[in-house]
């Protein structure tokens, strides 16, 4: 059970494949579902150029491995990966990146969904966007699951 | 005998600082520092955390404790 | 949106990322949810050396772009991507890799979870696994949803 | 005047062959075709597909088609 933040751009994709080759628990796992949020060049109908992520030192990082914990607990996982990333980030770059191993698929997948919702509703993050007239703080992140899909969330 | 505040993001910026020190008096909750940091403005969706665990309004200050107030996260 | 079928070993991180340096919708995407499957060393309590992924060459394309569509029909995506291996498969290997890349992140994570529970009940894929006592086809596929967590399902 | 029948999987290995040619007969279903290749054994769990696309017992049949049975599938 790892959690990262990190201060300058990482490659998600890298980061899964050397995490597994380097705590790979090979043939007792059967299940990967992992999420990788972007940096979006929109948001509520504005351009965005780029963004700050502000965080709380000591506190984030014990509520990052607060979730892992609890995903351990609620799901039969081989392990857990969260990434995040703090500070000046650029269009396109991964902001987060979640990831839960286990024998079994539906243990991944909500392991990895719970994680995810959980790190956007309490983890001490804040966004502050840069748009072409000046920048603002993001507000709230609103919630991610909707009912029938072809609904709208934030990203 | 004191307690250390901080602020974070849109909240740091409105209130001016990012940090302050207050007196500790026995029985002081959450929403008592609060008060003496940001007057009579109501918390209102104010977050708080006492050493960096997320607390209530209620809940209980001790001596050199660290108490934090932030707006509604936005990270992932 | 690309299917693809192989007949040979594949390394899904460096697959999604060089997928998404091909595709990449930059700036547009906020979010990309994915799922690995991995060949497990065990199965219904038995040890497993080996398998063999029978496939119906035609069909077997065919349905799978057609869950690629369908989640995109229901979905609001940028892209899907459908990875499946056939033939001969080697413990630890990876089987499927499905991804799929929207703005927000419930559209994400529905897609992809819907997609591999649509390839998993219906998509022609027949498993023979290589135990030590000899050889079996696979019977069936258990559900993968849990309503709790903490439930069974199959890879 | 024939319809071109494939087996899958367990199936295959059970009928001892992977693929048949039936005659073809005006108003023949997917049913008519499994009782004629595998005898008086019922479909149970079989699937079938008429030209890869996944069909019922009473889907009727063109001449030319190709018609598929098989096992439950288990990929994934």
């Amino acid at each position: 059970m790892t959690v990262e933040i990190l201060k300058s751009a990482f490659d998600p994709h890298k980061r899964l494949g050397d995490y597994q080759a380097a705590h790979g628990s090979e043939g007792r796992c059967g299940a990967e579902a992992s999420f990788v949020g972007y940096m979006r060049d929109n948001n509520e109908g504005e351009r965005v150029t780029g963004m700050y992520l502000e965080y709380y030192p000591g506190m984030t990082d014990r509520h990052l491995q607060a979730i892992a914990a609890e995903a351990g607990k609620r799901w039969d996982l081989l392990d857990v990966l969260i990434v995040h990333r703090v500070g000046d980030i650029q269009l396109g770059e991964a902001i987060v990146l979640v990831a839960a191993w286990a024998a079994h698929r539906a243990d991944a997948f909500e392991a990895c969904r719970f994680m995810m919702e959980d790190l956007k509703s309490r983890a001490p993050f804040w966004k502050k966007e840069q748009l072409e007239q000046g920048e603002r703080w993001v507000e709230k992140n609103t919630p991610g699951f909707s009912q029938t899909g072809k609904q709208k969330s934030d990203n | 005998m004191s307690v250390h505040v901080k602020f974070f993001a849109s909240l740091r910026d409105e209130l001016g600082r990012g940090e302050a020190q207050i007196e500790y008096v026995s029985g002081m909750t959450v929403v008592d520092i609060w008060q003496q940091v940001a007057g009579n403005e109501p918390m209102g969706h104010v977050l708080a955390a006492v050493n960096m665990e997320y607390a209530r309004p209620e809940t209980g200050i001790n001596d050199g404790d660290e108490v934090a107030f932030f707006p509604p996260v936005t990270g992932g």
